[in-house]
């Protein structure tokens, strides 16, 4: 869709002080998720993966250009991630769910 | 890191089968890669959470403002990097270097306050042989300081080419590679700090 | 040679051959080095297995011992994996991959150096081992904690397998990282992926593979580490470690490695079962589609060699599940292949010999891996000869015999020569018969109860009758590798005069001389579909001619003899840095190495920041030294 | 060249017929380890499991590709001279689907019964269920058995009961082992730090061979024992004798003299117990009770340092050359050597005291 995008089609950087903005507040947000930990109590853990994730996408689509790059560099980097992912997901299962208590030293 | 470096060759013009640089999908090749390395470290830590069976406990020691300010150092300079970016693709070389400049205080002033941490949580008596918290922080995080101390290496280099003329607006793909890195070592540090630092137990 | 000496000359340089290799960037330069260090390490780890060998073969026999015994264990199969097969592998990416896709050269030629030097010197270093009296001992995937704890292994042997594995794992993944971005970017114009030769396509899945499951090791061998040399917890149940973690991080790398290590050869017998039955290969497409469908399930499978470790049935069900269906595609594999022979014009050369050989040992080994992947089954044989028998099927079998067919396939595309076929029946025939005798009474044994990895075992378990029919078959079988090297001798001593497409091949190496030139293509070829010479020789598939006599006269991709590099070619420039940053690397790792002994331990340290300061300013020379010559330079010689 | 290719034809027969007929004729089996020949449920379920499906599957997979390749061989070799090129065949996408969904069929005959039969072999009795439970520990290189219910310890040598389930929790001490008896189960890891479970039921009295199978160091190879499956009655025997001390060597016997030296100057007692009893409240699966096996009734255990046969010579030659025996073996290292080192072995009067003693320990 993009097809070979030379590296200079990019926004500047009023762009790259938008996406600063947002990553600060996430971060506030953030923390202030963790400060509220015991109001929010199970909600927690999924609102600071929902941010970190928000920051995530931000950095990785405007910061590193792939929003506006070749499509096969997303690809590259989205299966590297999937194939992380996918292991980290297993192995706690494997310790979390399935996982026999260990003996206590 | 070797491998990034040796990315860095002088600029050719390449003819590429998908019109991308090699230099740019080998970094990009090289961070897929590294997403195995620091997911692996990070479910070793989480494997290990919660089996500290000896203190100090990570609720005694992290100081969540004092690592809430540190990884918004970083991702200032994730912002910095990215302004010295687009002043080199506008021949702006004094815009570049001070940018860059700003980057390589604001990588360095991370990792300043990471040795900062460190030593607190070891006088606290945290160490890498406490227990599993100290062995899966210490090895975890120390392994991001590296990956940072080793770009702030790299752009330091390229601060220094910049004024012996090996470093201009013509090597601006080459320099937006080290920008992938750099990055990438944020990135990393948005998942560990939420992780690590932010989430429950 | 004329060429490189025209080369060398053009580039200011008059170097002697020795400077020569030391400094290439050449990737076939590189791949001839690949070759033959790894043939050299395929002699040398066979001969430990030979050693292992006359212990077995009979009961209560004395002639290695206890501790000598694991260490030719676990050198033999650690170097038969890292430094035998990967580097094999490597050698034909090398020699084949540029050539076949229509490059001049990899895409970062000085990198390509980079991952041979450390895979030379990484080897050489867990080699070493040996000469100090501690080689690794605690089998090739170390589990935790007896590797991580100097309680369990003293001495620095596991330090050298550890960090001698790092610099590999380096190589490696600097390997994959070059071959990926050349398989991606360098290809000729018309040869969009689905026009990509099936081996090409192996050797870019294979790199995938690499980039994301060496990492997995690397973090692996650094806990281990940390745990050798600063009491770190990781695998101490002292303090609530837990060495499955270790089994967990390995198999992640490790069965993924199988596949690294079993791909490229599949890829290699999918070039030449087509090429010597004169038929295209049958079902292409999904040949590819199922090495991406093994590489990708290869993620997801590893638990499949941790089943009596107490993962619980659940979890066990499941990787077994995902374990079987790997058979799926594999079987699409072995189907397509026997059906790009079935009605073909099979010329048996010995590279057919040997590629044919591996489809029916694929099967023989396969077999085995679904009765491992059946759990219950697993409970009995894991750990025990039944497993030697299966990996050494596939691993012997297929990439063995594969690369051996290789050897013989690409020899012209080496050195200009083709090998003796007459040696090379002769070499197949042993090879396959004794390794069948070899690895066959292998699951006897194992099903008779021998567990693997025993240096010893007594009269009354009633195994000794077998072992000693191994231990004939394996003698049988290292002798009959020298006659692939009285081939090679042989065959050096003629002229080279190889014609430049010996077999009537179907890819574009083919269209240019043997051995190709310093710049392989004087002029890149456009590719009008997968088979891109058979198409130009024969016609596609439409309006193809019947018969071989009616083959059109393309010209072979000639150089313009006598005048040096063709107009606008750049040629990459021979450089000292890439061996100098193996070279600090290494001694990285070797000063690490002494800073676990206890008479050179105060030297480790500076060893290691001598390493360090080596690789920095070697990557600073490499970045600042030209990657070619200098435009106006060659501009120059050019309008000469 | 005619001559050359009838040959090669013909060749291909001898290996592949070969194969067929040694393992058609039964060459496994029959011995001490073999897995074909199972003495327990569980070693039972796995062969069948073995035998039906999986082999038979194997074997059609096995002659379809095998006949399949004779056949491309044979009939499409290349004539010499033969300039022919063949129809240009580039796939046929319903034999793909056929070559898929084959295999997935058979894989799926594999896996059903596999998996009903996983999770049947992890089945825990439950507390209440008349199983035997016993705790497994291994060490380098040798088992420990403890039976928490008697309040017995003993190695070497692990007593079941014929037909009645037992329930072993397995760990080890140092590094990872995996506790092997062939012929009447599978195998399950002993892993420091974890516990794991196996269950399974002998079907036949007698001694049963059993074995490590994980690399657990120098001396692997040597980390055996033996599942001794008896009578209830003959089990009862067994346990309240080890519920009882050991019996005193009357005093100015050889027996008590190298009582002396054991507890005394010889220095076994650091090492050793000689007391069957524990107390399992105190003593878990992860706490030590001794460096060394529980040498109580030794005489009756079948192997002696966990691969020779216990004669009162083996044990002779153990006490006197432990290094030579079974070198790097913690007794080898921690005691033998010291003592060499110091001028300090037994000799040959002294050993044959400390045999006489540990010899009357029925
Ligand atoms: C490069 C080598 C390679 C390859 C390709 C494979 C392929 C396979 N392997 Fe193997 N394996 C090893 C190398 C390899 N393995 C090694 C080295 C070890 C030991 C490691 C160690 O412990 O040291 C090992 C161990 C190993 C284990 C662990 C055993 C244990 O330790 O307990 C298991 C368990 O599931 C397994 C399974 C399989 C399976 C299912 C395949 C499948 O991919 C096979 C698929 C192929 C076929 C099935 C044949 C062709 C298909 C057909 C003709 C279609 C019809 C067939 C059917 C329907 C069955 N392997
Ligand atoms: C590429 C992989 C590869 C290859 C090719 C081989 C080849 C062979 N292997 Fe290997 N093997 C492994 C990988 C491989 N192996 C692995 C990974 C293990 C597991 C290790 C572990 O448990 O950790 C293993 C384990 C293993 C064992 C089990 C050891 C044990 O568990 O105790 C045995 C036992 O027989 C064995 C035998 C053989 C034999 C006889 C060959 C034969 O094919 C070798 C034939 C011989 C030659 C090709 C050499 C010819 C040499 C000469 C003629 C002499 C020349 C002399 C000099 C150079 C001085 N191997
Ligand atoms: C440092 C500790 C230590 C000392 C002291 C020691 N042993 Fe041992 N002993 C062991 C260990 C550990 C084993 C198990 C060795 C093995 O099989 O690998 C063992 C095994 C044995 C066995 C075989 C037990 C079996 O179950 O097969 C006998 C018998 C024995 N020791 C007798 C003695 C005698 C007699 C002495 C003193 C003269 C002695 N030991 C001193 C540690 C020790
Ligand atoms: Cu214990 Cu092997
Ligand atoms: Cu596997």
């Amino acid at each position: 869709m993009h097809g070979p995008a030379p590296a200079h089609a990019q926004p500047g950087p009023a762009t790259w002080i938008r996406v600063l903005v947002l990553l600060t507040i996430a971060t506030v947000l953030e923390v202030l998720t963790y400060a509220f930990e015991s109001t929010l109590g199970a909600l927690t853990a999924p609102i600071l993966i929902l941010f970190a994730i928000a920051k995530f996408v931000l950095v990785v689509a405007y910061y590193m250009h792939l929003k506006f790059d070749n499509r096969i560099l997303t690809g590259i980097f989205a299966w590297g991630m999937l194939i992380a992912i996918s292991i980290f997901a297993a192995m706690a299962a494997l310790y979390h769910i399935y996982g026999q208590p260990l003996l206590t030293p | 890191m070797s491998q990034a470096h040796a990315a860095a060759s002088h600029p050719v013009e390449e003819h590429t089968t998908t019109g991308i640089s090699h230099n740019r999908l080998m970094m990009w090749t090289f961070l897929a890669s590294d997403c195995m390395f620091f997911g692996s470290l990070i479910w070793v830590y989480f494997a290990y959470r919660g089996r500290y069976f000896e203190p100090p406990y990570p609720r005694d020691l992290l100081d969540i403002p004092y690592t809430s300010v540190s990884a918004a150092v970083l991702l200032l300079s994730s912002f910095s990097i990215v302004m010295a970016l687009t002043a080199l693709e506008r021949a702006d070389m004094k815009g570049f270097r001070g940018w860059l400049l700003g980057t390589i205080l604001l990588g360095a002033l991370f990792l300043g306050g990471q040795y900062y941490e460190f030593t607190t949580f070891y006088h606290e008596g945290l160490t890498l042989t406490s227990n599993l918290f100290g062995t899966t922080f210490f090895v975890l995080t120390g392994f991001h300081g590296t990956h940072v101390f080793i770009g702030i290496v790299w752009l330091l280099v390229q601060w220094l080419l910049s004024y012996f003329g090996k470093l201009t607006p013509a090597h601006v793909e080459r320099f937006f590679v080290t920008t992938l890195y750099w990055h990438f070592v944020d990135i990393v540090w948005i998942i560990i700090f939420m992780l690590v630092y932010l989430m429950p137990y | 040679m004329a060429e490189a000496a025209l080369r060398l000359e053009q580039a200011g340089y008059r170097r002697s051959a020795l400077v020569e290799w030391l400094t290439t960037v050449d990737h076939k330069k590189i791949g001839i080095l690949y070759y033959w260090t790894s043939i050299v390490y395929l002699l040398l780890a066979g001969f430990l297995a030979l050693l292992m060998r006359i212990q077995l073969a009979q009961p209560d026999m004395n002639f290695l011992g206890p501790k000598t015994y694991n260490e030719v264990m676990t050198m033999h199969g650690t170097m038969m994996i890292f430094a035998v097969a990967m580097p094999l592998n490597a050698a034909f990416f090398n020699i084949a991959v540029p050539l076949m896709i229509g490059a001049r050269d990899v895409a970062f030629p000085r990198l390509n150096a980079f991952s041979y030097w450390s895979f030379l010197f990484g080897s050489l270093l867990m080699w070493s081992s040996f000469l100090f009296g501690h080689a690794p001992d605690a089998g090739w995937f170390g589990y935790a904690n007896l590797s991580s704890s100097r309680l369990y292994s003293a001495g620095p042997g596991l330090d050298f397998w550890d960090l001698g594995l790092q610099v590999l794992g380096i190589s490696s993944i600097a390997g994959a990282l070059n071959f990926f971005v050349t398989i991606v970017n360098m290809r000729a114009p018309g040869m969009s992926l689905m026009r990509m030769p099936v081996y090409v396509w192996m050797v870019l899945v294979t790199a995938v593979l690499i980039l994301l499951a060496f990492p997995s090791l690397t973090v692996g061998l650094f806990m281990i580490m940390f745990d050798r040399y600063f009491d770190t917890n990781f695998f101490n149940p002292l303090h609530g470690g837990d060495p499955v973690i270790w089994q967990h991080l390995f198999w992640i790398f490790g069965h993924p490695e199988v596949y690294i290590l079993v791909l490229p050869p599949m890829g290699i017998i999918s070039e030449i079962l087509p090429t010597f039955s004169r038929k295209p290969l049958f079902g292409a497409p999904f040949v590819i589609f199922a090495g991406i469908a093994i590489a990708f399930l290869s993620f997801f499978v590893w638990a499949h060699h941790m089943f009596t470790v107490g993962l619980g049935p659940v979890p066990n069900a499941l990787f077994a599940a995902s374990t079987m269906m790997i058979g799926i595609p594999t079987g699409v594999k072995v189907f397509n292949w026997l059906a790009t022979m079935w009605g073909g014009s099979i010329d048996f050369k010995a590279p057919m010999k040997f590629a044919s050989a591996a489809v029916w040992l694929l099967m023989m080994g396969g077999v085995t891996g679904v009765m491992h992947a059946t759990v219950p089954l697993d409970y009995q044989q894991q750990d025990s000869y039944f497993i030697v028998a299966h990996f050494h099927y596939i691993i012997f079998g297929v990439i063995v015999m594969a690369l051996l067919g290789a050897t013989y396939y690409w020899f012209p595309k080496m050195y200009g020569r083709l090998l003796d076929e007459r040696l090379g029946t002769v070499h197949f025939w042993l090879t396959f018969l004794a390794m069948n005798l070899t690895f066959f009474p292998m699951h006897f044994v194992g099903l008779d109860g021998m567990p693997r990895r025993y240096f010893t075992y007594s009269a009354e378990t009633g195994w000794g009758t077998w072992n000693l029919v191994i231990t004939i078959g394996a003698f049988i079988l290292g002798l009959s590798q020298l006659v692939l090297l009285v081939n090679v001798v042989k065959t050096m001593r003629q002229p080279a005069n190889a014609p430049a497409d010996p077999w009537d091949g179907r890819t574009l190496e083919w269209t240019i001389p043997s051995p190709p030139p310093a710049y392989n293509f004087a002029v890149i070829p456009t590719v009008r579909g997968r088979d891109a010479y058979w198409i130009e020789k024969y016609g596609d598939g439409h309006h193809t001619v019947t018969d071989t006599t009616q083959r059109r006269h393309v010209s072979v991709n000639r150089d313009n003899p006598g005048h040096g590099l063709p107009a606008g070619v750049h040629l990459p420039k021979p450089s000292w840095w890439p061996m100098i940053v193996s070279a600090g690397l290494t001694a990285m790792a070797a000063g690490m190495i002494m800073h676990g002994t206890e008479t050179l331990g105060p030297l480790g340290f500076p060893v290691v920041g001598i390493g360090a300061f080596v690789v920095f300013f070697g990557l600073l020379g490499w970045h600042f030294e030209p990657a070619i010559e200098h435009a106006e330079h060659e501009q120059a010689h050019v309008h000469h | 060249m005619q001559g050359t290719s009838v040959r090669w034809r013909l060749a291909w027969i001898f290996p592949l017929g070969g194969l067929l007929f040694t393992s058609g004729c039964g060459v496994i089996g029959g011995k001490i380890a073999s897995t074909s020949d199972p003495a327990g449920d569980q070693a039972r379920h796995i062969w069948n499991l073995f035998v039906v499906p999986v082999w038979w599957l194997t074997v059609a997979v096995f002659l379809l590709v095998t006949v399949w390749m004779l056949l491309n061989i044979i009939r499409f070799r290349r004539k010499p001279g033969d300039t022919r090129i063949p129809p240009q065949v580039h796939g046929n996408t319903r034999l793909e689907i056929a070559w898929t969904l084959i295999p997935a069929i058979i894989l799926a005959l594999i896996a059903i019964p596999s998996t009903r039969l996983i999770f049947e072999l992890n089945r825990d009795p439950g507390q209440e269920s008349n199983a035997l439970r016993v705790e497994v520990i291994g060490h380098q290189w040798w088992w420990e058995f403890r039976y928490p219910e008697y309040g017995i310890v003993t190695a070497g040598d692990l007593h079941v009961v014929v037909d009645r389930p037992v329930v072993l929790t397995i760990t080890s001490q140092d590094v990872i082992h995996s506790f092997w008896p062939p012929r009447l189960a599978g195998k399950v890891d002993a892993i420091p730090g974890r516990h794991n479970t196996m269950v399974f039921t002998p079907e036949e009295t007698g001694v049963f061979y059993g074995q490590c199978a994980e690399l657990c160091g120098a001396q692997h190879a040597h980390m055996q024992f033996r599942v001794v499956v008896e009578t209830q009655e003959d089990f009862d025997a067994w346990v309240a004798k080890h519920q009882r001390p050991v019996p005193q060597p009357a005093a100015g016997t050889l027996a008590a003299q190298g009582k002396e030296l054991f507890e005394g100057s010889a220095g076994c007692a650091g090492c050793h117990s000689v007391d069957p009893r524990y107390d399992p409240t105190t003593t878990p699966i992860n706490k030590t009770l001794m460096i060394g096996p529980n040498l109580a009734y030794f005489p009756e255990r079948h192997t002696l340092a966990a691969f020779l046969p216990n004669t009162p010579e083996n044990l002779h030659q153990w006490i006197a050359n432990t290094e030579q025996v079974k070198p790097y073996s913690t007794m080898a290292e921690k005691w033998w050597k010291i003592r060499a080192q110091q001028n300090m072995l037994l000799t040959d009067d002294q050993v044959n005291a400390i045999v006489a003693y540990l010899e009357s320990l029925r």
